[in-house]
């Protein structure tokens, strides 16, 4: 056994608090330990070639890298030992950074535990044994989920690059909260005259298969080769026959349908098509208002329907594809008013969210793009916007920022004048955030040339008072209460995760945040990446965004997926569980336990019963190996006898 | 960090990639000040956690042993941690009946975003393991 | 119960399998021995009385390919109940021979109520007395008082599963509560008082693994961990810690499992109260699962299975 | 709640400027079958002054008169203030959480603590556990002109996590307790905003511009009458309304009373044993106007009569009522 | 060496406290009902009325022991270069054991012939051996199982013993039976026990009468070859076995081992521990091969080493003491005199017995 052990500086992230010098001596002195030396910057191309030459030199046969954590660099340095002609198994990280020198103040103390913990990987890596990748064929097919801005792009971008791509969008219309938006900033573009033609893109690829109204049931494999069950909700019309001429919609008698496209702005019918830029532009009936379901009678939109497409009895339809990646790009929602009582959030009419009054400036929306406010229709004067409702709101759980109402309330604010001309414009804020290119220049805009006072502070509360509202906050550079008596209140409310984010990442098994919110392999270098390989994040599922970074990232993810699928193979991880047929009992506990069904029972020539590890299954959890009470299955590079090595190392030395 | 100025304890911890080694991680790079007691152990999986590396490692000289796995649902393979679960309450519940402080061994969940969290556990189970004092299970040096 | 009964039973189904494992007599008057029956005229060398402590059941594994007869009392039911759980066995090779059963002796308890004396002769009457005769005296004893613990308390004196049933099913008069009054008992004590116990308890222990071997449910058996180098759980030495270590590895591997026949305590050379342990665990799997190893066939041993939302287990505040 | 012992603690405020909320809460609970008990030897709740220097000190003094309704072998104090109310909560929960706050609180006191008593606000026993069928059932009287805003104040229900009743921004029990007693609820946009509170020495004029918004509002709403359930706010609205007027030239006149006194009126207490004369601005038109449910009935019937010969009597009505 | 000596009983104590200022003494005890040889301590409950449950081997052949300790170290400047420095664990101490069974004593004299007498001797059994003084008990009563009159033996055999020890009323009478053993009894605690000869020797003949012959022949056990290698015959006769190691390691004549290597970092150590033949490991191959692979298989070589592999190599003399307590402490009471006689050759006379278990 000849091992090298390389203790790095890191500039003096690692060498200002530990004495890396004392490290690399002490762990000379190991047994076994042939070489052991300190380098400033051990992951930068010196540092490895030194690395390579070390194996050269001193005839290394086993490598231990103390530096940072391995989730960062075990990758890196695991290529730099292959090159040197080492089995890439043959290598073990210590983390003195994260773990130690970034920790500890007491140098003596993080000395001391540095030279522990690298021991612990001296004597690890001496049980270490070379594992062999075996390759399999990947399915180049791609699931695309949701049909949103950032979907569309992965998904086209994908197809383009000739993959075949599956797009599963829950509800009825792909287009996702940029259908509903009127205009984008800082160009005042109309949204869906720009989305339009991407959304007819999608819908017209021949490499594109779109399921809208529709969701994900059950993802079962790996990398390269996923089994996907996707639910085709009822939508009561066969939209093949459906021509989306929306007689139907005309005539259905149920009209307090909630209109979910427009977020309850106005009620539509009980069958409807949700816009009329729609994709696909079908109808779909929603059972909880149609009077067919609620009441047992109607059936007008069966008798109008010119090419008999309803189909009362329709049921939600499972079905199967295969596919050997995932983008998620599932979008966001936004915070509930109702969560916002001191404003009156649910309770006052007149006071709306962001996105509702998008839609009340939009042409095709409810009151065809004249500004009323909901509770008497008449067009307000003084509308006040109030910036981080919900947001940055510790007390309510949301303290992060939602990244773009500073510029959509801008944006809302000048196409209020536009509208409106004689109407005054307040917005309250915290600061100003606009980080974006000609972001900043726009909400100047707002304020100089549209006259929008901007009032830097708080509002605590919003009150009724007679027919206006009374927006009561503090102006923090005036140190003065305000109040200002307004006909609208436009709350920017925090952007949430979706609801059922958390659910959706057990099926996927990536890992999210506190907030629901995805959470990539790495925030500065793998952004579109998650943990688990294959599957790749797109768009606001990952942290709220606007439009040019979800359309970014849908590119990036289609880019990473197209460069997965290069190849027509992809190596396996050889760290997965194996059997000792000698010892196995064939008790099987491990197949009962097994989260992937990765193991069998296989009968040997001599009958006996053992269990049978299928390696492109295993995911190497390990839960078989401390399953196992003769240690008969062992997860390779976690086996019992590494980590008692490393007990036994740090336990009995 | 009080009780430090005692020498240190034996403490192991076991922490899952995904998760606990990750929260680890993200303490350090958000520069959480931890006690130095600590011996960190990567597993996959909290499930992979035998009990009786547990029981080795108190057997063999450790002071405290620390598990730390993915929050309940989150686990990167879907149901290591719940089995993990059930086997570590398991052990739990069995070392004060054999004479064993069960506060000696924790196991808890804290997430890759958990840093804050992370150094909490760190801080109060040293404490812990400090107020207990050394363990020697078997009079033996 | 006649044991001619039992002889008729055996004969009829020794026809179907390959061998029928009962008791016979020993080699002496207080021991009986397993017995394994393989032609109709060793059927005549059965025995039944509260002399048969073995658990027969045991042998079942072992003989996964054979088509096995076995006798077993209620206690050992348990056992088949079990393996049905785990898979061990195939329940179509097995015939079942059940036999209620009100109680055994425990050889170490009757030699200490004879102070360790020759027994020329023994006796059992049915109102539960025990007559005992050694070089010096002739002793009337009750049998619950060398009973060994599990009878004290037996909840299942009729066997929860069987293909034939030989005399009248017992319902168990034992109350509920008591079966684990012994671990509550012993878990009162200081840290201190328990750890001294086991210290002293685990250091007779020689590693013979007659605990092991005797034990129904460590189905490993020649592929132990104790033993083995890949993985090096353990050394060979004899020092506490490894036999405490041991200990711990049976009982871990035992959690959730253990049908409680005692067979492993009764084994032991040197007198450990290895059972002691698992029917701690025992206890806290009824409490955290409602599990009670070996009752239910359908049941899943909880070590193997989970709840996404465990209703008992509460996350713990560390101290 | 039949078999429920509540220990009462009423607090300084209630045994000087606001007596009449004690005397009235007590009758309210006497009539609904309220059990309670006052605790002996009660001191002062922590409140304000306390809490303002040290919070151990203040939880301390909480945590004295939770003890002695422990020692009593009760687990719910009832609290007609609101500072009081919070003093325990606030204590309490701190207690719990914070096992060396325990310690350190426990150790200024004679008699340990353990935690075991939970402080529930008037309203709350009211509203939860009498339930508002009792309520209802216990009225005999009806004050057909009262329309009322109810005014809860600011941490009646607030912060929210150690209150744990009603919502902290829109409160309903209130609301809900003088509908059920068959008065006129308006809807009230200022229900827990701030009075001025204790400000009211040093600040005066911060607290008569919060009051009179209050008031303002209340009359905006429609109210003829505020209802509150705090000592300060009652103080603040009713005794300072004069002072009010004067310094904003505002010209209020708007009877400001318990919850409890109202109901005391529904339930037929004279306004003696209510304590109706201490009120500042005087409530006697409501009092006057009350009928017992009887004459109301009479009244709608003759009403209804009267409705039908609309016309005839149409001039003899304008006589009558000059 | 007819020098008796007698012990008085109330002098029991005083005299082992004597023996303890000068060597090790391990003496029986009784603790939870469980009787082994541990250090001899003022308090010590000695229990000397029946068997220890364990025989007194340990003494001499411990359960484990460290043969050698290695140490590593290296030069700072050739971090490649392992010096490795090996160190025999040797100091053995004076030692007593008191109060051994006649057949535990006897076990010791199995143990000699490989492991003292023999080409190669072995350094630590040798060392332990000869600091040791065994004073050996005469049976003062016969136990469930023993048969040590049918291998040769009686309960007052004084082969092995340095000293042997009978009880009679009021004391103990010791006969020295070594050089070393007369040492011992150079004591102020030890007075003239002549008087008490005979009284022992009745004791000894009674006992002696008592003891049962399993076999239903008389003489040495001779054991048929052509049943010794009928397979269904084991199988049949140990289905019931467990194969643990009670029988072996609570054997006063097994002395089988294994040796394992434990490494630590900076040191590792070379262990001998007690192996027993009816463990699969005993001899499984590193090819995973199993010459002995069932249970059968390893209780015929248990029977064989006993009964026929020893014998034939040691002039006949039995590696079988009669003790009793491989049948005693079978969980599952298998009955090796049983065995051994249905094995016996029907057909040969058996040979009589010497005393040290050896043919005629």
């Amino acid at each position: 056994m000849r091992v090298g052990v390389f203790i790095c500086h890191c500039g003096n992230n690692i060498a200002g608090t530990v004495d890396v010098k004392a490290v690399a001596e002490a762990i000379r002195k190991i047994p076994g330990v042939a070489y052991a030396t300190t380098y400033m910057y051990t992951c930068s191309e010196p540092g490895q070639d030194e690395i390579k030459q070390a194996i050269k030199d001193h005839n290394l046969n086993r490598i231990v890298v103390a530096a940072c954590s391995p989730r960062m660099h075990e990758l890196t340095f695991r290529k730099t030992v292959e090159k040197a002609g080492l089995n890439r198994y043959y290598f073990e990280m210590a983390n003195i950074r994260e773990h130690i020198s970034w920790i500890g103040e007491d140098k003596e103390a993080n000395t001391k535990k540095a030279i522990d913990v690298v021991k612990m990987a001296v004597a690890k890596v001496m049980q270490d044994r070379p594992l062999y990748s075996s390759s399999f064929r990947i399915n180049k097919r791609v699931l695309v989920i949701g049909g949103g801005v950032a979907g569309m792009q992965a998904a086209l971008d994908c197809a383009d690059g000739g993959l075949e791509v599956v797009l599963v969008e829950k509800s009825p219309s792909i287009g996702g909260m940029m259908s509903r938006l009127d205009k984008t900033f800082p160009t005042i573009d109309c949204s869906i005259c720009i989305l339009g033609p991407k959304m007819v893109d999608v819908a017209q690829h021949d490499k594109i298969k779109l399921y809208a109204y529709s969701e994900i049931d059950e993802i079962k494999g790996y990398v390269g080769n996923y089994q996907i069950k996707i639910r085709k909700k009822a939508t009561y019309v066969d939209w093949t026959k459906c021509t989306g001429c929306g007689a139907c919609m005309e005539k259905c008698p149920s009209r307090n349908a909630y209109d979910y496209f427009n977020f309850g702005v106005a009620p539509t019918k009980a069958i409807n098509i949700p816009f009329p830029q729609a994709i696909p532009k079908k109808a779909k009936i929603d059972p909880n208002y149609c009077r067919h379901f609620t009441k047992g009678k109607c059936g007008v939109c069966a008798k109008i329907c010119p090419t008999k497409a309803i189909n009362y009895e329709m049921q939600d339809e499972i079905v199967t594809e295969e596919v050997g990646a995932i983008i998620v790009a599932t979008g966001y929602s936004l915070l509930d008013l109702e969560k916002l009582p001191e404003y009156g959030g649910g309770r006052y009419p007149d006071v709306i969210s962001g996105i509702q009054y998008e839609r009340l400036l939009n042409a095709s929306g409810p009151t065809a793009g004249h500004i009323l406010r909901p509770s008497d229709h008449i067009e307000p004067k003084t509308i006040v916007f109030v910036s981080c409702a919900g947001s940055r709101d510790k007390s309510i759980g949301i303290p992060y920022c939602s990244n773009f109402c500073c510029m959509y309330i801008a944006k809302q604010a000048i196409l209020t004048k536009d509208h409106i001309p004689d109407s005054q414009s307040y917005v309250f804020y915290m600061d100003i955030r606009s980080p974006g290119k000609g972001y900043d220049e726009f909400t100047r805009r707002a304020q100089e040339d549209y006259g929008v006072k901007y009032i830097r502070g708080r509002v605590s509360r919003i009150y009724p008072k007679g027919k206006k509202m009374v927006v009561k906050g503090v102006d923090t550079l005036l140190g003065s209460q305000v109040e200002i008596e307004a006909d609208l209140v436009v709350l920017g409310t925090a952007v949430l995760s979706n609801p059922d984010a958390a659910h959706l990442a057990e099926k996927l098994h990536i890992s999210y945040d506190t907030f629901g919110f995805y959470v990539e392999s790495h925030p500065k270098l793998r952004p579109v990446e998650t943990n688990t390989s294959g599957v790749f994040l797109a768009g606001a599922c990952q942290g709220p965004k606007d439009i040019p970074a979800s359309v970014g990232q849908g590119s990036a993810a289609a880019s990473k997926v197209l460069a997965l699928f290069s190849k027509d193979m992809l190596e396996s991880d050889p760290a997965v569980a194996k059997v000792d047929i000698n010892k196995c009992i064939g008790c099987l506990k491990c197949v009962r336990t097994c989260p992937f069904q990765a193991i069998k029972d296989k009968e040997l020539r001599d009958g006996r019963i053992v269990a049978d590890v299928i390696e492109t299954v295993c995911a190497g959890c390990g839960v078989c190996t401390s399953t196992c009470p003769c240690g008969a299955i062992q997860l390779q590079h976690f086996t019992d006898n590494q980590l008692l090595a490393e007990v036994n190392a740090l336990c009995l030395a | 960090m009080s009780g430090l100025e005692n020498k240190e304890m034996k403490i192991v911890g076991f922490l899952c990639n995904w998760c606990s080694y990750g929260g680890a991680d993200t303490a350090g790079v958000s520069r959480f000040k931890q006690p130095t007691d600590l011996r960190i152990i990567r597993v996959p999986c909290s499930g992979r956690v035998n009990p009786l590396f547990v029981v080795k490692a108190l057997l063999n000289g450790a002071d405290g042993v620390l598990v730390s796995g993915c929050h309940p649902r989150d686990c990167h393979y879907s149901d290591g941690n719940f089995y993990a679960r059930r086997r570590l309450e398991m052990l739990k519940r069995l070392l004060p009946f054999l004479g064993i402080d069960h506060r000696r061994f924790h196991y808890t969940w804290v997430s890759a975003s958990e840093g804050a969290r992370w150094q909490q556990v760190v801080k109060d189970f040293t404490e812990v393991i400090h107020k207990l004092g050394p363990l020697n299970l078997t009079r033996e040096a | 119960m006649s044991v001619d009964k039992l002889k008729d039973a055996v004969k009829q189904i020794l026809n179907e399998v390959d061998i029928v494992i009962g008791y016979t007599e020993g080699f002496d008057k207080v021991h009986a021995t397993p017995l394994f029956i393989n032609t109709q005229d060793k059927v005549d060398q059965l025995i039944w009385d509260q002399r048969c402590v073995h658990n027969l059941a045991s042998y079942l594994p072992s003989l996964k390919r054979k088509k096995v007869g076995v006798i077993v009392k209620g206690c050992d039911s348990r056992t088949i109940v079990q393996y049905i759980q785990e898979g061990l066995i195939n329940r179509e090779n097995v015939k079942i021979i059940g036999l209620p059963c009100s109680g055994v002796i425990s050889l170490k308890k009757l030699l200490k109520a004879v102070d360790f004396a020759n027994i020329d002769d023994i006796t059992f009457e049915d109102n539960g007395n025990v007559n005992v005769k050694t070089e010096k005296e002739t002793k009337t004893l009750s049998l619950m008082d060398i009973a060994p613990d599990k009878c004290k308390t037996c909840q299942y004196p009729t066997p929860l599963i069987y293909d034939i049933l030989i005399g009248d099913p017992i319902k168990s008069d034992k109350p509920k509560e008591s079966v684990y009054e012994d671990i509550i008992e012993f878990d009162k004590k200081s840290l201190e008082e328990k750890l001294a116990y086991w210290q002293k308890v685990f250091d007779r222990c020689i590693r013979c693994y007659a605990c092991r071997n005797a034990c129904p449910m460590c189905v490993c058996q020649d592929s132990c961990i104790a033993e083995s180098r890949e993985p090096h759980w353990i050394s060979q030495r004899a020092t506490l810690t490894e036999k405490f270590m041991f200990h711990l590895i049976h009982t871990v591997h035992l959690a959730g499992r253990c049908v409680e026949c005692g067979e492993c305590e009764r084994a032991c050379p040197m007198g450990i109260p290895v059972n002691t342990l698992k029917r701690k665990i025992n206890l806290e799997m009824k409490e955290l699962f409602d599990y009670v190893p070996g009752v239910n066939p359908d049941d899943k041993p909880p070590m193997y299975t989970f709840n996404v939302d465990e209703l008992k287990i509460k996350e713990h505040k560390i101290g | 709640m039949a078999n429920k012992r509540y220990a009462y603690y009423s607090g300084c405020s209630l045994e000087g400027t606001a007596v009449e909320y004690d005397k009235s809460v007590r009758l309210i609970f006497d009539a609904l079958g309220v059990d309670y008990i006052e605790p002996e030897d009660w001191s002062c709740c922590g409140s304000t002054p306390a809490h303002t220097i040290d919070h151990v000190f203040a939880a301390a003094l909480a945590a004295r008169n939770l003890s002695i309704i422990e020692k009593m072998g009760l687990d719910t104090v009832a609290v007609p203030c609101p500072a009081c109310l919070m003093a325990f909560k606030k204590a309490q929960y701190f207690m719990e959480k914070d096992e060396t706050f325990k310690e350190k609180v426990n150790e200024l006191l004679d008699e340990k603590y353990n935690c075991g008593v939970y402080a529930k606000s008037t309203l709350q026993v009211l509203y939860e556990d009498v339930g508002l069928d009792e309520i209802t059932k216990r009225v005999t009287h009806v004050i057909p002109d009262m329309k009322v805003a109810p005014y809860y104040g600011c941490i009646t229900n607030r912060p929210p996590k150690l209150a744990q009743f009603d919502d902290p921004e829109n409160p309903i029990s209130m609301d809900k307790i003088l509908s059920a007693i068959g008065i006129e609820v308006c809807d009230f946009a200022f229900k827990v905003e701030c009075c001025g509170a204790a400000f009211g020495v040093p600040k005066k004029d911060m607290v008569n511009r919060l009051s009179a918004k209050v008031i303002s509002m209340a009359i905006e709403a429609g109210a003829n009458c505020i209802a509150v359930a705090c000592p300060l706010c009652q103080q603040n609205l009713d005794l300072r309304q004069e002072q009010i007027n004067k310094t904003t030239g505002s010209n209020f006149n708007i009877p400001v009373l318990y919850f409890t006194q109202i109901m005391g009126l529904a339930y037929g207490y004279s306004p003696k044993e209510l304590g109706l004369d201490k009120l500042i601005v005087s409530a006697d038109n409501f009092v006057h106007s009350r009928l017992t449910k009887e004459q109301h009935e009479l009244l709608k019937q003759e009403q209804e009569k009267g409705k039908k010969k609309e016309v005839k009597k149409q001039e003899t009505q304008e006589e009558e009522n000059p | 060496m007819t020098e008796l000596g007698f012990l008085k009983k109330e002098n029991l104590v005083e005299f082992l406290k004597e023996l303890a200022t000068k060597s090790v003494v391990y003496v029986p005890v009784a603790d939870d009902d469980v009787v082994a040889f541990k250090l001899f301590q003022e308090n010590s409950t000695i229990c000397l009325d029946r068997p220890a449950n364990i025989p007194p081997k340990t003494v001499i052949f411990p359960q484990y022991e460290t043969l050698l300790t290695f140490t590593f170290s290296k030069k700072e400047e050739q971090p490649d270069k392992i010096d490795v420095k090996i160190q025999e664990k040797m100091d053995f101490k004076d030692t007593v054991i008191f109060a051994a069974r006649p057949c535990d004593a006897k076990g010791f004299t199995v143990y000699d012939r490989v492991y003292k007498d023999s080409d190669i001797p072995d350094p630590y059994y040798v060392g332990r051996r000869e600091k040791t003084v065994i004073i050996g008990f005469s049976c003062p009563n016969v136990s469930p199982g023993c048969f040590c009159t049918a291998v040769g033996s009686t309960p007052s055999d004084k082969e092995g013993s340095d000293i042997l020890m009978t009880e009679v009323s009021g004391g103990f009478v010791l006969e020295p039976v070594t050089e070393k053993g007369k040492a011992v009894i150079q004591s102020k605690f030890i007075e003239d026990g002549s008087k008490y000869l005979e009284e022992a020797q009745k004791k000894q003949e009674d006992v002696k009468n008592k003891v049962k012959n399993p076999f239903k022949k008389a003489g040495k056990p001779q054991i048929s070859q052509e049943k010794f290698n009928d397979d269904s015959f084991w199988e049949l006769a140990l289905s019931k076995c467990l194969s643990c190691g009670a029988c072996t390691f609570l054997c006063p004549t097994c002395y089988c081992f294994n040796i394992t290597d434990e490494n630590k970092i900076w040191e590792a150590e070379r262990l001998r521990s007690w192996d027993a033949c009816m463990f699969p490991h005993f001899t499984l191959e590193a090819s995973g091969h199993n010459p002995r692979p069932t249970k059968f298989h390893r209780f015929k070589n248990r029977v064989g080493h006993k009964f026929l592999y020893y014998p034939e190599k040691y002039n006949g003399v039995l590696a079988c003491c009669g003790c009793g307590r491989c049948i005693r402490y079978c969980p599952v009471s298998v009955d090796i005199s049983k065995v051994v006689d249905e094995l016996s050759d029907t057909n040969s006379e058996n040979k009589t017995l010497t005393s040290n278990g050896g043919e005629a």
